[in-house]
């Protein structure tokens, strides 16, 4: 079967792999770098579990080819925290009880953080309508809401 | 959310270091850092997938079975059919006695609905596996199918499981289980007013994020390793012992962290022909379900008919119920007898009622086979009897809420099912909703307690 | 158009356990050498936070901080038999097996604690910090820590401790029915408030009030993720949900989370949870299970709020806008 | 057949390659991707063209040429293209906006396809290779069109006279119930001086409602005036009935929303 080199920079570091010719992201990244932090909630593009930011935009991983991923620079949730300390938003998950089985959290980590990184201080609608492409089956969505706005909150403080 | 402590506060002491106190959760650091391990975050060099050809119809039999074309389809490592699998004629409660089995792994010689098992491809991709289920050729001869309950009840209705014999599961009680308490046709005479109504619920799909499945890997020892979500390891684990009649010493399940169940992964469906499949081949092996697979293959929450026939005096006092509860099973039990029972002893409802009668029925149907869910065998039936009881206060022009604390089980109150009402709380759960809501109740009712002088 | 509004009350109950099949759980604990404690369990955590409850639990039992207990779940070589996580059972039924093992873990601990002490086990307490104390003379204390150690090292003997607990089966009797179909019940009382749009069909819930008595909030913030998802769940099962949308024809199931409906973040009820605490007699500290009873109010609430709306019943779920649109134009002929 | 890409930096080296038996155009990926994944075997082969052309948004006189890869996110934040921003948001949630394309969304089957319906209410162009196509022509054909789509080009509605609603069952983020695209002119008086009104959901792909525009004709926006349009709004569609609502709902609400947008 013909393989194709894929490299991008994850999270920081250079990774280098061949990969199945037409290889989602998603695969390539739990199966061959094994960054498993995106999960395979639907494999259609409904879910948004296996949202990752490539060159600082939101996209579903399991609909994105990894070879047209060549020279991006991509972040998962498994690199948002810098030498232990959590990012605000992991911070701010733990802190409002956001995660139940936690299958959705990684997905909705990556969501969450584009719309902070675009708009640091969102209205509640903002959140509502950047988490709109990601399910959720536990929580209900309040407390991840809550979530977002909490680490918003905590981001601005800091910033003041 | 606000905890109300004055309630129960003389039956509570509040005296403790850990209980009670906002801990945060251990598993929540991995859930936020990606790092937590579902089961299908593990992956073995040379895995296998599997996937599943089904029955595009409702009832058929199976003339044939041509699996040749694919077996030679490049990548394909083995195909499985029925006659592969050691004890294929299986149910899952009958560990717990309940039988009889009544469901085959892979379809052999019928389906029965739409969806059903019936050839496995194991390959060494996603894509191979995909490419020769298509290859595989089953000559069906469609049958006549039957998918309402009462149609399936009546004589003459098409036989949708031959190991029943019948469209319901034979309880030791007969056709359905039953609940005997008072004199109901008496209650019935004696009221003011009889209210009979009829409520129906669709089947409904549990939707984890997370979907169906098992990783498998053989550990070189003659044990085989399952990565699975399931809701019961052991429950899953001697299941599969007796479908593979593989001694359960070589079967090690490992899981635990689940990305959500809510009822949906107590089946014991991807587990044995996975483990099959890796036992056959010598190879890790995983079979997940497609997101399409989990909403339209996995059992869903039953459908359900309840018929609720009441009478009611002026006053508010319900003095006779009659519940005919139907569960729609589809085409197999797995956990069908067992809710439709748990039905059968939640009836009446939290109520205290003189007179009481109870029918529940689990019926075979070719729909897709349903199961557990959050709330099994109860969660219809309370939205039958609230709506009837809504109806009910309508009925005699009394407020809903007035119309539930006369009518609400206190303690050793007696309930149908002879169990005496212990550690009762609706009067003050409906209390609390009276003032949170601002619905105004009788000072008399707000005086109520669940406790009873000498109870 | 009009938008109307209406609103609608349920109570319920809700058993805890499966006693018709007979119903088992069993934990093991011990003490590392260092004093911490492992809970070893093949109960399935499925979201709903077993493995830090079981941990409090533990804790609670022994007389240590929760961060000094760690579980193992659910291994089946290591871990001993759990019916499983099912029927509001996993809390009350491995919760109290937890107990049982962490009582006779802390009995052997205060055992070795007495003989370095040289005093009475039954004279000694725990502080909750990690510390034994002599009751009365706090100031004779010994750590748990060195407790441990001297277990180990010094006096053979093992820190640990077996439960099981088990509800036997309720046979129903064939004739009147009479069982023992569970162990004790949660309570529920919802108030919910919608608006209809009387021209599409269309319902919005506006309020719903939940009061929930569950013996015990084990975990208060974990309670609070249980009720308001499954308020938001039973929201979605009474207006949206449906793997055959237009049954008796099967066709059009849905097939992804854009097809099967369920509320989303731009739908939510504004919601209250209100939990009272009845103790439950045979619980762990108390609990009940909340886990399923606490999706089922909302259902009926929401129905009846929609017939205080706009006077037609639904009987049949999900009360979707067709089934409503239809009503009323049934309802103005 | 395993999976494989074909990258080409022009439409035209693309077009030759889809020629090829099971080769499928790869734009946002948010269909053909989907496909794929799902067990559609019959994709075997796709091709991508990476042209920049292909994503330019470009505006002059009036007159809006639209990339077919550009995104919906893309034409959602640009700075001249406000009046269509609720339309490009109308599409899925933020990921798929970044992903999905102008060009896909004239092929995606109801109940997607929502920016479509706005094109076709804009009596958009639609751009390939061969020449140019009235979208209205184009997507009666689109099943069996091959060529590449390269761009849409369509007038730019002068600000209030486009209108645009999607009604779903699932907010901020559901599938359609059906959606509604109008670009209308007024007189000085107030009255209709001409309508284009393009339908989601009434028909397997976007529809124009004509008997409704012709309705409208001359008459002023109040609710007698538009009586006569919203008696007409379901002539000539043909609703669909899917998991999200069945052709009788489709059909019984289409004129209850066209009427809270005309008024509203």
């Amino acid at each position: 079967m013909a393989k194709v080199p894929v490299q991008f920079t994850l999270n920081g570091s250079e990774k280098a792999e061949f990969v199945d010719g037409g290889t989602t992201l998603l695969n390539a990244l739990r199966d061959k770098i094994g960054d498993t932090s995106p999960k395979g909630g639907c494999h259609q593009g409904t879910c948004g579990a296996c949202s990752v930011i490539v060159d600082g935009e939101l996209r579903l991983s399991c609909l994105t080819l990894a070879e047209t991923c060549n020279g991006a620079t991509i972040t998962t949730t498994s690199g948002l925290a810098e030498g232990g300390v959590l990012h605000p938003l992991q911070r701010a998950f733990l802190d409002t009880f956001a995660s139940q089985c936690g299958f959705c959290t990684p997905g909705m980590i990556m969501a969450a953080k584009v719309l902070l990184d675009h708009t640091p201080n969102p209205s509640r609608d903002e959140v509502v309508e950047a988490l709109s492409g990601n399910i959720c089956r536990c929580t209900g969505y309040e407390p991840i809401i809550q979530a977002v706005l909490t680490a918003a909150r905590a981001n601005s403080q800091n910033a003041a | 959310m606000e905890l109300r402590k004055s309630y129960f506060a003389d039956v509570r002491k509040d005296d403790l270091h850990e209980i009670g106190q906002a801990r945060p959760r251990s598993d929540s650091p991995g859930h936020v850092t990606g790092k937590t391990t579902f089961f299908a975050d593990r992956n073995f060099p040379g895995m296998l997938h599997l996937k599943m050809v089904r029955s595009p119809h409702h009832h058929a039999r199976i003339r044939s079975i041509d699996t040749s074309e694919a077996e030679k389809h490049p990548g394909v490592v083995k195909v499985l059919t029925a006659k592969d699998v050691p004890h294929n004629v299986y149910t899952i409660l009958i560990l717990i006695q309940i039988g009889p089995e009544d469901e085959t792994v892979l379809a052999d010689g019928k389906v029965r609905w739409k969806g059903e098992a019936v050839v496995a491809v194991l390959a060494e991709t996603e894509r191979a596996a995909q490419e020769a289920a298509a290859k595989v050729k089953v000559d069906y001869e469609v049958l006549p199918a039957v998918f309402d309950m009462e149609e399936a009840l009546k004589p003459g209705a098409p036989i949708v499981n031959e190991y029943h014999g019948q469209n319901y599961y034979l309880y030791d009680s007969g056709e359905c289980r039953k609940v005997r308490f008072g004199d109901v046709e008496a209650g019935f005479a004696e009221a003011d007013h009889v209210l009979e109504q009829s409520y129906q619920s669709s089947p409904i799909e549990h939707a984890p994020t997370e979907t169906t499945g098992c990783v498998v890997a053989p550990e070189g020892n003659d044990r085989f390793t399952c990565y699975t979500n399931t809701q019961a390891m052991f429950f899953t684990l001697d299941n599969t012992s007796i479908i593979l009649q593989m001694p359960g010493s070589k079967l090690h399940f490992v899981g635990g962290t689940v990305g959500g169940g809510f009822g949906g992964k107590v089946d014991v469906i991807v587990e044995p022909i996975a483990i099959l499949g890796a036992k056959l081949t010598g190879r890790p092996v995983c079979f997940i379900y497609s997101r399409e697979e989990e909403m339209q293959i996995s059992s869903p929450r039953a459908a359900e008919k309840v018929v609720i026939k009441d009478g009611v005096m002026k006053d508010g006092r319900i003095v006779a119920r009659k519940v005919t509860g139907y569960t729609d099973a589809g085409a197999y039990s797995r956990h069908s007898p067992y809710g439709a029972q748990k039905g059968a002893g939640h009836y009446p409802g939290p109520y205290t009622i003189p007179n009481v009668w109870i029918d529940t029925y689990c019926v075979y149907t070719n729909r897709t086979p349903s199961s557990a869910m959050r709330g099994f065998g109860v969660t219809i039936g309370d939205f039958a009897l609230e709506v009837q009881m809504d109806k009910l206060a309508r009925l005699i022009a009394m407020d809903p809420l007035e119309f539930r604390f006369i009518n609400a089980y206190r303690d050793g109150d007696m309930k149908a099912h002879r169990q005496p009402t212990e550690g009762a709380a609706l009067i003050e759960c409906m209390q609390e909703a009276a003032r949170a809501a601002n619905w105004p109740v009788a000072e008399k009712y707000m005086a109520m307690s669940s406790y009873k002088k000498g109870a | 158009m009009a938008i109307r509004r209406g609103r609608g009350v349920a109570a319920i109950n809700y058993p805890t356990g499966m006693n018709l099949g007979g119903d088992p759980t069993q934990a093991l604990v011990h003490s590392t050498p260092t004093g911490n404690f492992m809970v070893t369990l093949s109960s399935v955590d499925l979201g709903q936070g077993m493995k830090q409850i079981m941990a409090q639990i533990c804790a609670e039992t022994i007389g240590v901080p929760t961060d000094r207990v760690v579980v193992d779940t659910a291994d089946t070589d290591t871990g001993p038999h759990c019916m499983g996580t099912f029927a509001s059972r996993g809390t009350h039924r491995a919760g109290n097996a937890v107990i049982q093992a962490a009582k006779e873990a802390r009995q052997v601990m205060l055992e070795v604690a007495a003989e370095e002490l040289e005093v009475n086990a039954s004279d000694l307490e725990t502080d909750g910090q990690g510390n034994i104390l002599v009751k009365g003379a706090p100031q004779k204390s010994i750590s748990i820590f060195d407790v441990a150690l001297s277990a180990h090292f010094k006096r053979g003997r093992s820190i640990s401790g077996r439960g099981m607990f088990l509800i036997p089966r309720s046979y129903p009797e064939k004739e009147t029915g009479a069982m023992k179909p569970s162990t004790c019940y949660a309570h529920a009382c919802t108030v919910a408030e919608v608006e209809v749009d009387d021209e599409t069909g269309e319902v919005t819930v506006l309020t719903v009030k939940n009061v929930f008595e569950i013996g015990r909030a084990l975990n208060p913030k974990m309670v609070e993720q249980q009720l308001v998802g499954g308020s938001w769940m039973g929201i979605s099962h009474a207006l949206y949900e449906t793997t055959e949308p237009y049954y008796p024809n099967r066709d059009h199931g849905g097939t992804d989370f854009n097809q099967y409906l369920m509320p989303g973040p731009g739908d939510l009820a504004e919601t209250e949870i209100i939990v009272l605490e009845r103790p439950s007699g045979d619980g762990p500290y108390g609990a009940k299970g909340p886990g399923e009873m606490c999706a089922n109010p909302q259902i009926p609430a929401v129905a009846n709020a929609v017939f205080d709306a706009v006077g037609v019943r639904i009987d049949t779920l999900p009360i979707t806008p067709e089934r409503i649109l239809r009503a009323l134009k049934a309802q103005a002929n | 057949m395993a999976l494989a890409l074909q990258t080409f930096t022009t439409v035209k080296d693309a077009n030759a390659a889809l020629t090829a038996a099971g080769s499928r155009y790869l734009g946002g990926g948010t269909l053909v991707v989907r496909a794929a994944n799902e067990g559609d075997i019959s994709v075997a082969t796709l091709v991508r063209a990476t042209d920049p052309a292909l994503s330019t948004i470009a505006l002059s006189g009036g007159k809006v040429r639209i990339g077919a890869s550009a995104t919906m996110a893309e034409i959602a934040l640009h700075p001249e293209l406000g009046t269509l921003a609720k339309a490009a948001r109308a599409v899925g949630g933020p990921a798929i906006r970044n992903m999905a394309t102008v060009g896909g969304n004239l092929f995606a089957p109801s109940p997607y396809g929502d920016f479509a319906v706005a094109l076709l209410a804009l009596d958009a162009t639609v751009g390939t290779d061969d020449g140019d196509t009235p979208i209205e022509t184009f997507l009666a054909g689109r099943d069996n069109s091959r060529a590449i789509v390269t761009s849409v080009s369509f007038m730019l509605p002068r600000a209030g006279s486009f209108r645009f609603l999607k009604v779903s069952r699932v907010k901020p983020k559901g599938v359609s119930v059906l959606s509604i695209a109008i670009v209308l002119e007024q007189a000085g008086n107030g009255t209709v001086s001409s309508a284009r009104i393009a339908l989601g959901c009434m028909a397997d792909r976007p529809v124009r409602a004509r008997a409704a525009e012709n309705a409208l004709l001359g008459k002023t926006l109040d609710q007698d005036g538009i009586a006569a349009a919203l008696a007409a709004a379901t002539e000539g569609t043909a609703p669909i009935t899917d998991p999200i609502a069945s052709a009788w709902y489709r059909a019984e609400v289409l004129p209850v929303h066209l009427g809270r947008l005309l008024l509203g």
